[in-house]
């Protein structure tokens, strides 16, 4: 608002990095988001007051400590409510959440869902380790089928979440994922999240070392990373593999995998378009083994008018109207009827 | 016209010095509107007044039934009063269903005024009377209670005949006849009630018809009063001696919506309001809606939690958080509560109190919450707590509460209830003028010492550390959930420290017990009893007190704004009563704290009726604790 | 499980009518729904005394007191986690959840999905009014964008949740949605729902008749039904229309209406496969004006294992283990290691 | 082998009566599994034992910092002890911040062993001592203390020489060359933590060379005592009296665990438990997770509020339904709290309370939920409440609270905290047979009179409502979270029947006092001072008071296990003393309860410090107390 004729703020990461030590374990897949954020915050130009970064509770619910931003580490499934308030009281500030699978989909689950349908301007990254981290190794709402932790000795029984997807279902405008290990892409993701209006929600695959390591290697490992992802650009045709000689066509709404060659080329594949909402859902049911798992941008459609956007809209058009009818607060305070006693 | 109509009674108008009536019916019959305009006429002939809708808990129950009935009760006198009253003088019945339901409040010698075009036997069948019986026939009945058979319904489609609308329309005019008779009675003009017609129906509804026919019903009703040599006397209630000034009918809701806009304009705040319905709260909701011109923002969470978590983040971000809910939604903004206390920010909770426990008695009113207020919180979690007595006080200690909440920088919890939410009273409109400012400060960039911002460094006096505004440069800080180091906020496992901070946190809402006002007494400064009550027993408890010290007992009567910290004085005051009693609408909260600090043995009257109080049952009860000894 | 030898039940609707008075308004979509359940009911031949009927708060919720069945009505928005504790504690209950939009998705959203998603044996009524009744008339998750209520009197500005494509992204496995005035419809739903071994859902689009009357006529009235809806039958094709000349047809993952005539015939229509996960979002997703709204059973895909039959058979194979190792209470008292004082 | 290890020292051994020792290293330093083994084969040799682990907060923090370590103290003794002791006797500190971390709880001339390979320029920079500063060399500390540096690191690595592990295994063994030194200065034998090694790693984790390793460097361990003069004497613990039987080591979550599985036997119920996790409470899921042969059934649920609700489902249909939490989890159950008690249902919660308020400091302990417990709900809305006092009273409890909630048809909250939830002691195994049955019933058809079920029907004597299980043909029925109507449980808005529910909920509950034990003294049945507790502090408080007593003042103790409704003597026990004090963990919220109560001036004690309660604290406060007069 009054940056107009300020010159842009340049930083550095290291600016975005705040006095605490950072307690994560060794080998944390956090660590490397922590890096990601801090450089993507260090190339937007924008002052590092307007950020503030909130949590709820687990071990990637630590991460506002260690950005030297304004941070709010609040309780157990709670940030998306708590950003709503600030986004509310204050819409020129930039809101990220940044929280667990735990914390986002479990207790959290419907305020995350909710934030989202109601589209405000803010950015959800998902940090996904697919365990309760914190709280020392129970399943979480995205653990496999099957997963044996402490809480569940012979193996999880409920089917996971698709987090992407129910995003997807409750009408998010812009979807995303990424590894823990891929520091660029997280950059970039976030780059375009931040500047587009309306919630955003960023997946990262994440291994939690002590508690489920290991869990995403199949697609976050150099040797399997190419057969098990597929890297999504709008405009370009689904290639992935070692070779770069598989991809991805659709055909009745179904998306099947295909290898290039033998009758099938480049033109046959499935071309991705971000902005189609259908195929986002199909995207987000792409999983392994079956088919690769997208990363990048599944889905960005900008134009959704934002909640806070609409709030003060109506704030406007109220005050334009009771400025005209001479509506004060006087008034409100006689009402329709009075009486007067002298 | 209405002046003429007023002055011009054949009958002789008996003068009487209070009036208990009710308009009961239908939910769809307009006993809530008929009511609210005879409250309206009487307040504005100068009468005092005190009313309370009865609602009843379905939506749109079966007609004729007895859980759909509607009423609507209202106490007008020439004196100063305080509650809606215990017995009804004058009961409005508009069919069996009402009279049912109604009958046991009626006064020994009441009169009762019924349509009896309504009596017929399958509406006397719907509520259950036995087949043949009809209370209206009833000796015994009819021997005790003055009861008056008026064929309204019919009368209403006679006044109407002719006139160019849907019988439909024609019966919903019938709570007008009923009005007519009342308004006769008590000999008050029907102006303002006819205007309403013009404005409502002639305005932007545009249905003249309609409003012509209401007003028609409306003097039919009033001129068969002075005809139809039904009634034998008129009755006369003069106007009450207030103060000068301009006065309106608030309801406890309503005023604390007008308090929380007054609240944006005083503090220089927008009030961010976010909230989720819930009877007796939704209303909160609804009128502040409706105030977005006015630096209120309003926010459907979806549900309890997300609204207390949404307030918090508004408050951190520097505008006025605020939420409003019942019982059972105030459990589930626990977790929350505890988070604005350690963070330490300022913030409204208000708590309209319904008969429980769980979902209870929705549409019931209780005040079975202040434990719940007071320590339903895991830790030692201390907020402030306050509760308005009456429902134009709501709007007193709206301001209060969020005075005390940006001076201590604390979260602070409003304890209303069904009962002031709802009742309605005389407000004298204060001047804006006349309400104080509310200091906000923010902290600027120089805060920072030695470069480094101390997010929980303390005002030496009040112990409230500082807010903040993200977007502040240089002010960056991260506050959390866990527990804090002194000065710093950072996360501390130091068991000195967290000791420290525990204390501090208490000791800085005891504090705040130096900015609130003395507790006052009402009658002699000391004496044989001291009636002392919180929230919306005032009413009951006050005249109360005032009939036993009429009766020339040594009783006087106190009552708690404050639940949290406590007035400083209270304790003199207490130890100046030879006997403490506490009524309270629950099995005796107050009196657990009361007892516990100052090692009193106070009594208790608990009634848990979802209902108010009743004055007599306290002027009862303290005569008897008075004549036994003990 | 007793009931083998035992003659089946013979039921009337009545049977299933509680001694209690109906307490809706007069014309409240919530009393067809209820007799078409008593009717559904009568004609399962499953014993009365193992139903059991549970819900949340509302007009909606009230549901259980009027059903001559078992019933628990409980707090606001937690019915699903109340009937995942019956069904762990009896699972030869037949459980059903009824209650509002209110209750189900915004306070007991997270439970609707969790429960969904862990496949408790069980049916979901979701009686849509897209209104809070009992709290007299504020705005649901599932009110239109502009919905003027007692709490947005500027209109609503959140997108609209869709209960239904919620579900296919929590992974439920029997889908399917009618029409309050379709008593007929409703009842072969149940049966289905109740054959169906998971958690099913039902949504019901219900007029309530005080706070948001005729929301739904477009698709509930004799004038405008047959144009905005279509009746879903598994192998056969979709049409619809005052004049069943209208079908629709799939493209690259898009659903698109068309009128049959001018070189469209049946045979380009979309046929309706209740089996396809893909197909079911897609039919969330159809939505009046565009396309007219899908009626009867989305998706429907036996199989999938329930987790009351999961927690069963560890229990079972745990008790067999142990029985094998001669694990009792006594050696869990002991543990691993004791000592003796004589 | 061990044997001849353990009788022959060289050294004279000092006979002592109790010890406390506390090993203390990084989170990775194996420290818990010293301290246990420690633990046990004290508690094999004879001796009272009682422990306290202390973990870090982060699960992982860096290596060598302070927020990194993690500690076990073990007190052992020749007598009974309640405690694992206030002041430390030996410290094991494996690297500086070790020493750091723990120095200031070592008592004054204590011994500290430290491995002194660890105390690097490097590793004294991480955890923030000055530059060239080695506390090791400090003359001062070393005055103050009995400081031996040992190279643990290195003759571990040389005691392994030629092994064929890794040295990251290597390394991992230094935790059994300390313990190894332990043992040998306490004269304890070896052989069942040698065993312990072949079982583990030789059993299912087929590394036999890491067992022998370990076995090596354990002995390494004690021959260095034996051998390296550094020592000036060896220290003897004659074992404690103890009552004959069989025992084990039970901390508190394991006790619940044990218990719950116990309660499934003997009401012949299967446990339905539903949980979320959350420190310190997980441990009981589990635990319980384990246990699907024996009755009990697990559930994780997708957070607290559904965990509770979950537990109601399966109570209602015939399980025993419980959950289990800490303060946050307590606050987000509180509305679901609510329906059980409306719906009068059996239930348990389990509150494993930690420091608050808010998240607070998760892995610390603290006693601050007692309000929260009896009053941190809507409306009147009493439930039992009973709390453990030890970490194996956690069964006995456990097993009264079902029984206590079955008999009155009764949800009840069991208050834990993370002191006695970790801490643990030895346990007398009880017999089954030992164990009395908990009687449950439910009615049949029968129970229908005249062709009706009532629901709400109560047994004369307590009160209670019959458990009708769904299924059974002809009980059919509806029950709400709506107030209902007696006997037939119908949604009732009458007044006198809300009256008469509510104080019929509150008699059902106090009516429960009919059936819990009386409360004991521990001392002198009358006297100057009665020291009152309740929960986690009973070792502090009974050691204190045995101490006082020996010192000749007149004090006794008394515990109330029995939070709601109290033990019907409490009031002739309390006033037989001149003085009551009560020790809190908190701010005084049992001193609340039993001032309103019993209008008694009870003086607290109280530390809110996220640990356990000191006996030297308590000593010299009452000591202080009885000093000044009042
Ligand atoms: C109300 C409440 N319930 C439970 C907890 C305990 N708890 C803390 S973090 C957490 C889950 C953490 O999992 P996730 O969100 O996936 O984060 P991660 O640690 O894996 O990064 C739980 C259950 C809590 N702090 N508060
Ligand atoms: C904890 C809690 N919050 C709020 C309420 C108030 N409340 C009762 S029902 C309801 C919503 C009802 O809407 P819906 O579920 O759509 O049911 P409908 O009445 O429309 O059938 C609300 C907000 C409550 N009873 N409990
Ligand atoms: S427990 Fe797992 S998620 Fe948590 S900090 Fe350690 S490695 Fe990371
Ligand atoms: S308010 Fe609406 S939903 Fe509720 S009973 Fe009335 S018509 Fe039905
Ligand atoms: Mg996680
Ligand atoms: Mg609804």
């Amino acid at each position: 608002m009054t940056t107009a004729n300020i010159p842009l703020p340049s930083y550095t990461p290291r600016d975005f990095a705040s006095d605490q030590d950072v307690r994560w374990c060794p080998g944390c897949g956090d660590y490397a988001v922590l890096t990601g954020v801090r450089k993507a915050l260090a190339g937007l130009g924008i002052p590092r007051e307007k950020f503030v970064f909130i949590s709820g509770i687990g071990c990637a619910a630590r991460f506002p400590y260690y950005m030297n931003t304004y941070g709010l580490h609040t309780i157990h499934g709670r940030a998306p409510a708590v950003a709503t308030g600030v986004k509310l009281a204050n819409p020129d500030l930039h809101v990220f959440i940044v929280s667990g699978d735990g914390d986002l989909l479990s207790i959290g689950g419907n305020h995350t869902i909710h934030a989202i349908r109601r589209n405000v301007d803010m950015t959800i990254i998902l940090l996904n380790n697919r365990i309760y981290g914190l709280t020392k190794g129970q399943y979480s709402p995205t653990s496999e089928v099957g997963k044996v932790t402490k809480s569940t000795p012979m193996g999880s029984l409920d089917f996971p979440m698709n987090p992407l997807a129910v995003a997807a279902a409750a009408g998010c405008q812009f979807i995303a994922r990424t590894l823990d290990v891929d520091v660029k892409m997280l950059e970039t993701l976030i780059a375009r999240a931040v500047a587009h209006k309306g919630t955003s929600i960023i997946e990262v695959y994440q291994d939690c070392n002590i508690f489920n390591h290991g869990s995403f290697f199949y697609a976050s490992q150099k040797e399997t990373r190419e057969a098990n992802t597929v890297t999504l650009e709008h405009g370009k045709p689904l290639i992935f593999g070692p070779d770069r000689d598989r991809g991805i066509r659709i055909k009745g709404g179904t998306l099947t995998s295909a290898r290039l060659g033998d009758g099938v080329d480049e033109s046959d594949l499935l071309v991705h378009d971000e902005t189609d909402p259908n195929l986002a859902f199909l995207l987000t049911q792409m999983a392994h083994p079956a088919l690769p798992e997208p990363m990048g941008v599944l889905f960005a459609r900008p134009g959704a008018a934002t909640y806070d956007e609409l709030v003060f809209s109506q704030i406007a058009q109220a005050k334009m109207k009771s400025a005209c009818k001479g509506d004060t607060l006087e008034h409100l305070l006689h009402g329709d009827e009075t009486w007067v006693v002298e | 016209m209405s002046q003429t109509m007023t002055g011009t009674g054949a009958k002789p108008a008996m003068p009487v010095g209070a009036v208990v009536i009710r308009f009961a019916g239908d939910s769809g019959d307009g006993m809530q509107f008929a009511g609210g305009e005879f409250a309206s006429t009487s307040a504005i002939v100068g009468n005092d007044i005190a009313t309370f809708p009865d609602f009843p808990a379905e939506i749109r129950a079966p007609r004729g039934t007895t859980f759909g009935v509607s009423g609507f009760q209202l106490q007008f006198s020439s004196t100063d009063i305080h509650t809606p009253g215990d017995m009804v003088n004058v009961l409005l019945a508009m069919n069996p269903a009402a009279l049912k339901v109604n009958l046991h409040d009626v006064e020994e010698g009441g009169i009762i005024i019924a349509d009896s075009d309504e009596f017929t036997p399958v509406n006397l069948g719907k509520c259950g009377y036995p087949a043949g019986y009809n209370p209206l026939a009833d000796e015994t009945l009819n021997a005790k209670y003055q009861i008056f058979r008026v064929p309204m319904s019919r009368l209403t489609r006679e006044a109407l005949a002719g006139i160019n609308i849907g019988t439909k329309d024609m019966d919903r005019c019938r709570n007008m006849f009923a009005l007519g008779i009342a308004y006769w009675l008590y000999q008050r003009p029907i102006d303002t009630t006819l205007e309403r017609f013009d404005a409502y129906y002639g305005g932007s509804k545009k249905r003249p018809e309609v409003a012509a026919a209401n007003a028609m019903v409306l003097k039919a009703g009033y001129y068969f009063g002075e005809t139809a040599e039904l009634f034998p006397t008129r009755y006369e209630v003069a106007p009450a001696p207030t103060r000068p000034g301009t006065y309106r009918r608030i309801s406890g809701n309503h005023a604390i919506v007008l308090a929380l806009a007054t609240v944006a304009a005083k503090a220089n705040k927008d009030v961010v309001f976010a909230g989720y319905p819930i009877t007796p709260a939704s209303e909160i909701l609804h009128g502040l809606a409706r105030l977005k011109h006015l630096g209120v923002r309003t926010f459907q969470a979806e549900d309890e939690i997300a609204a207390m978590c949404a307030a918090i983040g508004a408050s951190y971000a520097g505008q006025l958080g605020v939420t409003a809910t019942s019982g059972p939604g105030l459990a589930l903004k626990s977790e929350g509560l505890g988070l604005a206390v350690i963070y330490e920010l300022p913030l409204l909770v208000f708590d309209v109190q319904r008969a429980g426990p769980s979902t209870g008695m929705p549409t019931k009113t209780e005040q079975a919450d202040l434990l719940q207020a007071l320590f339903g919180r895991p830790g030692e979690c201390p907020c402030i707590v306050v509760a308005p007595a009456t429902p134009s006080d709501c709007f007193d200690m709206t301001i209060e509460a969020a005075r005390l909440a940006i001076r201590h920088m604390t979260p602070v919890i409003v304890l209303s209830d069904g009962y002031i939410a709802n009742g309605a009273e005389p407000w004298k409109i204060p001047s804006l003028e006349s309400i104080a400012e509310i200091p906000v400060s923010h902290p600027g960039p120089e805060a920072r010492v030695n470069g480094v911002y101390q997010p929980y460094a303390r005002d030496e006096r009040t112990l409230a550390r500082p807010w903040a505004l993200p977007g502040t440069p240089g002010l960056e800080h991260r506050i959390g959930s866990l527990e804090k180091q002194h000065l710093t906020g950072n996360v501390s496992y130091d068991p000195a420290n967290h000791e420290a901070m525990v204390k501090l946190r208490q000791e800085k809402i005891d504090r705040a017990a130096a900015t609130i006002p003395p507790l006052e007494v009402r009658g002699p400064e000391s004496g044989d009893v001291l009636i002392l009550g919180w929230g919306s027993t005032f009413g009951a408890i006050a005249t109360a007190g005032d009939r036993l010290r009429e009766a020339g007992l040594s009783v006087s009567t106190a009552h708690l704004r404050y639940l949290n910290p406590m007035p400083s004085n209270l304790e003199q005051v207490l130890r100046r009563f030879g006997k403490v009693v506490i009524p309270e609408n629950n099995l005796g909260q107050l009196r657990l704290i009361i007892r516990s600090r100052f090692l009193i043995d106070a009594r208790g009257i608990n009634h848990v009726r979802g209902r108010s109080f009743r004055v007599d049952s306290i002027v009862n009860e303290v005569r008897e604790m008075m004549d036994t000894k003990g």
